[in-house]
């Protein structure tokens, strides 16, 4: 693992949309390019309270010869975003990362279709500039279907429709796009995709994985999804991420969110 | 600030040397590996493991961690590998640094201490072994081996008769007497004692009405619980003549230098690796700017300078 | 946000009826009059106030108090104006207002706890007396007190015999089973339970390299403690029938909120009243509108909710 | 006690000498008018590290009709004061004050002669400021020794010299105006003045006012001093903030810091 820590300083930290927030922040040139998926412990003040760093995903990745920048999309939920969101330009923050297993984009097939809730949204976008960025996917089709709660809380978009023209805006009000949530939209679309000729990717909150879980249940669907658990070390040490996933053998097992994630088989998460 | 002559560090635990007080604890710093990117191992005291039971553990249902004010709350439950495969997989990995190499170890039963204790006496690379009598996240054990003077003796007894390495006893800080423990195991055999393990805590969520944790009750950790640690590390060393290895929210050398005023030999860095991987290179580096600033050439003229 | 109708915030603690279940805890909230300017008095379910000793106390020589993460240490050593004094003084401003006043009590010998409880028993305004077997920061009595089952019993029964007014037993958290000394007080006729009283802890100064405490130790206090007295809250509600008063930590309605869904009938505010003179306010509003947006009427019906 | 809780907005917060800064801080116009020593317990992230509110005197005050301006000079010492010292304009901090009994300034003799340590500059600069604005002490001669370890702590200067004339300015090592402690170089003067013609206050680090201690000793002068004590709720009510006096009996008895004092009489005090 070549995850380190980094002193970032902060560029940029938009509200952007109600409690959502972009954040750039300028670190080392050392810090190594992440895998879409991957994410980094962002320590917040340096001080005790809050006092565990706060896993975001990197949603965007740049860098020159001087620099790197990391963008963070996030929403402010609690006492640390909340504090993020009131950091200033020039402020620094401790950045260790960029960690996890990201997304196996080894071998992608004809159609890639990618399935988001709110802010799951970030991790799946860098996923998509990497994707258009591959020769090799240059003739694969990406269908997007990114839902929110309401128009109000769309995010990320404008980014997307950069890379993308097939994109299936879903809104559980209908306020934008299509009415309903976002996998039931999907399921819709469904025989549209075979096993065989689709990768899938998905990340959002965990009903929504649920759900996307008993949609493909007795399918044969590949699904790459991205986890969210608390977490302490953000590096595999503590093993407080844990979820529960069939093993190799079929036996339940505990994996580190942290570590053997973000990104799991969505067919090997035993939900409770 | 550099100095000219670098301030003596290396310590002894009795049997047990090291080349600097500064040890990770339990459960924190995984099998070594997880930090191997942040941190140059060679630099470190002592290395302690992840608690290792006879046969590899399932842990505790999620969620296992919570954040609390100045600390952390977990009820991993001692997820592990279990000790053969430590050996065969992680030992080989570990036994190439200068770190000492310290086992903790957990069973459930007595025999399973025992068992534990003989395999990693006979695996090449372990140091000393750490004897856990005080995790509160198990079912079975755990806590109420801990809390009793009498079973405590006999835990480490029979680890002891097990093992030709020094032994380490590790103290709960959930009792109300903690010399009194201390000196049972001391009595019993201990090589050096290591305090505190984590204070039992708990947490509510409002949304859910329940504790955050699956388990209810948890470990908690961090420099939310470092005036009590001081405080056993305080009465503990006043009672026994063996080592006394000082953990509980050390985040800083200031903190760990607290430690060893008070009469501690070693100090162990916990939670504060989760949020600064670098923390125990920080607090080697601190210790020895500490000493330098105030001209103190060996870190044992430091260590229990404390006397009321 | 305000609501229509104003959630139902009456809670009995036995006998004695409160207003709401919000209290002051002993030591941080003076005799009233300190916090007269920042908070209106009638809003409060009761105060606790300071300790009282039979004769007045002069307390321990400074520094009494350091800053600890997410709390703080205090050594104050029971100084009091002595129960005559607090009675012909104190007593009266008190009498003004709606909360109930709880008289916290302290001896340090049988004799001692029997003449203060009597003396209060027979003064106009007090509502209910709260018996501290626990505090840490005074050489005899104290500690020792409250860690025995037998003694903590005896001195419940003594308290007991010389008053009609409720009593609460506040009990320490610096013990192996805390249910075992509930369950002793409750058999002895405790009226309710109050906990935690502070962990004990210590702090060191690195440039005297002694404690910052002139008294070695003191009693932690703070948020940093909120997890343990969590924890000890929940074991206790399980094996005691009495009311249970939560107190550690309390900084916010949320907090107080963790307790009273455990199953504390009843907190009270310490520390924070020191950061925030307004806490207990803060407090009272803050579970106000919890209840108003859950659509909860009455605050009892959140009361023990958890139920593994 | 008119003392409340008051969001105070900051105004100013500059360095005006190395780890000293002047902090100006908006607060409604409900806030009292201070007396000289009176002090302010600032609460500085309204997180729980630190944990702590921070005693600091009122260096000066003002008021128009609309808000007042508290001013605090402070020396960065620790977390705290760090913290303090990285606070930019408009962010908010919670004040509770004025806190305290004040100096006395009932009635003052022909001389009032000012001894005041490093920081400790600033509660006497507010009594100055007053002592200057009543019109019975008009007919009194001012004497100030303020000391300071080198020139290069000298602080508060500039608004003193605008205030008094007779300013006799000492450094440790001698750097600026008489070089000493500023208690010898007061005792070197102290045949100039009778304990029936004047009136001495002080502040300073805990030394100084022992040496001051020792050379007023067996002498009938009268000094008031401003101490310093740890502090946790300002407001008396946890007796955390001890200091041995004696009392009106002659025995020692803890008298609270921030209730009973923080200006006691000198001659009162138990030194350990
Ligand atoms: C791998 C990973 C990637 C993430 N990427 C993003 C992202 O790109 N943008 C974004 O807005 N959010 C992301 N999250 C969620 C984000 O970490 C939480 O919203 C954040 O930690 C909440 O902290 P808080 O202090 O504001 O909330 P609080 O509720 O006050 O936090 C209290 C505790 O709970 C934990 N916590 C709360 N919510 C979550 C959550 N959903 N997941 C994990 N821990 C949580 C916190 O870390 C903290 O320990 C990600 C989470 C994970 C695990
Ligand atoms: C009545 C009063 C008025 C004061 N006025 C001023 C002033 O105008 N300007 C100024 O610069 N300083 C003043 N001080 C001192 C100031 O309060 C401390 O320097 C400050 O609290 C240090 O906090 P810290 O976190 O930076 O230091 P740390 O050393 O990190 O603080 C740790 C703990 O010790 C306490 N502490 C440390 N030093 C002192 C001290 N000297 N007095 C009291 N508590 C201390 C802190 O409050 C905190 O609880 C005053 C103190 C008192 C009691
Ligand atoms: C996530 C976690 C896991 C732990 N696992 C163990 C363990 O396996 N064996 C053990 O003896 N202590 C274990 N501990 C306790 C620590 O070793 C240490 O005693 C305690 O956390 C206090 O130190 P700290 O405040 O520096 O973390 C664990 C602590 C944490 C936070
Ligand atoms: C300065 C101080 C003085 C205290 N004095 C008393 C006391 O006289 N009697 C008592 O029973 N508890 C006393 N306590 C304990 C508190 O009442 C309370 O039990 C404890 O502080 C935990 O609650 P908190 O975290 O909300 O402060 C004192 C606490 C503090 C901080
Ligand atoms: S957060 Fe520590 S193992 Fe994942
Ligand atoms: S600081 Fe609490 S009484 Fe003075």
């Amino acid at each position: 693992m070549a995850a380190n820590i980094y002193i970032g300083e902060i560029l940029e930290n938009e509200e952007i949309q109600e409690d959502c927030f972009l954040m750039k922040v300028k670190t080392a040139p050392s810090f190594q390019n992440p895998l879409p998926g991957q994410f980094v412990m962002i320590r917040i003040a340096g001080l005790n309270d809050p006092f565990l760093s706060r896993p975001i995903s990197i949603y965007s990745f740049s860098r020159n010869e001087n620099y790197c920048v990391i963008e963070l999309l996030y929403r402010v939920v609690g006492k640390g975003t909340q504090i993020m969101a009131g950091l200033i330009e020039d402020s620094q923050v401790e950045i260790n990362g960029p960690l996890g297993n990201g997304f196996n984009i080894q071998s992608v097939k004809e159609n890639i279709v990618i399935v988001s809730g709110g802010i799951g949204i970030a991790p799946l976008s860098l996923l998509i500039e990497y994707l258009r960025q591959r020769d090799d996917c240059s003739s694969s089709e990406m269908i997007i279907y990114p839902g929110f709660q309401s128009a109000s809380a769309v995010i990320g978009l404008d980014k997307m429709q950069k890379l993308c023209r097939n994109i299936t805006v879903c809104t559980d009000d209908g306020t934008l796009g299509n009415k309903g949530f976002v996998t039931q939209i999907f399921q819709k679309d469904m025989k549209k995709y075979t096993p065989e000729n689709t990768s899938l990717y998905a990340c959002g909150p965990k009903e929504m994985l649920k759900a996307l879980a008993k949609i493909l249940h007795n399918t044969k669907f590949d699904c790459q999804v991205s986890l969210e658990e608390r977490m302490a070390c953000g590096t595999g040490a503590c093993v407080g991420c844990a979820v529960a996933v069939k093993d190799k053998q079929g036996d339940p097992a505990y994996k580190r969110v942290c570590a053997d994630g973000p990104v799991f088989n969505l067919t090997d998460i035993i939900w409770e | 600030m550099k100095t000219k002559t670098s301030p003596h560090m290396a310590v002894n635990l009795g049997r047990l040397k090291l080349n600097n007080p500064v040890m990770t604890a339990s459960g924190t710093f995984g099998y070594g590996e997880e930090y191997a990117g942040y941190v140059d191992l060679n630099k470190l005291g002592a290395i302690v493991v992840k608690g290792l039971s006879l046969k590899p553990r399932l842990g505790n249902p999620p969620p296992r961690i919570m954040e609390t004010t100045g600390g952390m709350l977990n009820a991993v439950g001692l997820q592990n590998i279990g000790v053969d495969a430590f050996i065969e997989e992680k030992l080989p990995f570990l036994r190439q640094y200068d770190a000492a190499v310290i086992a903790n170890i957990y069973g459930e039963t007595y025999d399973e201490f025992k068992k534990v204790a003989k395999k990693l006496s006979s695996a090449n690379g372990v140091h000393a072994l750490e004897v856990n009598i005080s995790c509160p996240n198990v079912k079975k054990g755990g806590v109420s081996f801990g809390t009793d003077p009498k079973i405590a003796a006999t835990i480490t007894r029979m680890v002891k008769d097990e093992t030709g390495l020094p032994v380490i006893v590790k103290l709960t800080p959930n009792v109300t007497d903690i010399a009194a423990i201390a000196e049972a195991v001391e009595k019993a055999g201990a090589d050096a004692l290591s305090l505190i393990n984590t204070l039992t805590g708990m947490s509510v969520d409002l949304k859910t009405r329940r504790p955050h944790l699956k388990n209810i009750t948890g470990g908690l950790s961090g420099p939310a619980i470092k005036p009590v640690a001081l405080r056993m590390v305080w009465q503990v060393v006043r009672r026994v003549s063996v080592p006394v290895i000082g953990i509980g929210g050390i985040m800083t050398a200031q903190d760990a230098l607290e430690f060893l005023i008070l009469g501690a030999k070693a100090v162990q860095i916990g939670t504060a690796n989760f949020v600064n991987p670098r923390a125990t290179m920080d607090v080697v580096e601190g210790i020895k700017q500490y000493l330098a600033e105030n001209k103190i050439k060996d870190i044992n003229e430091i260590i229990g300078t404390f006397q009321p």
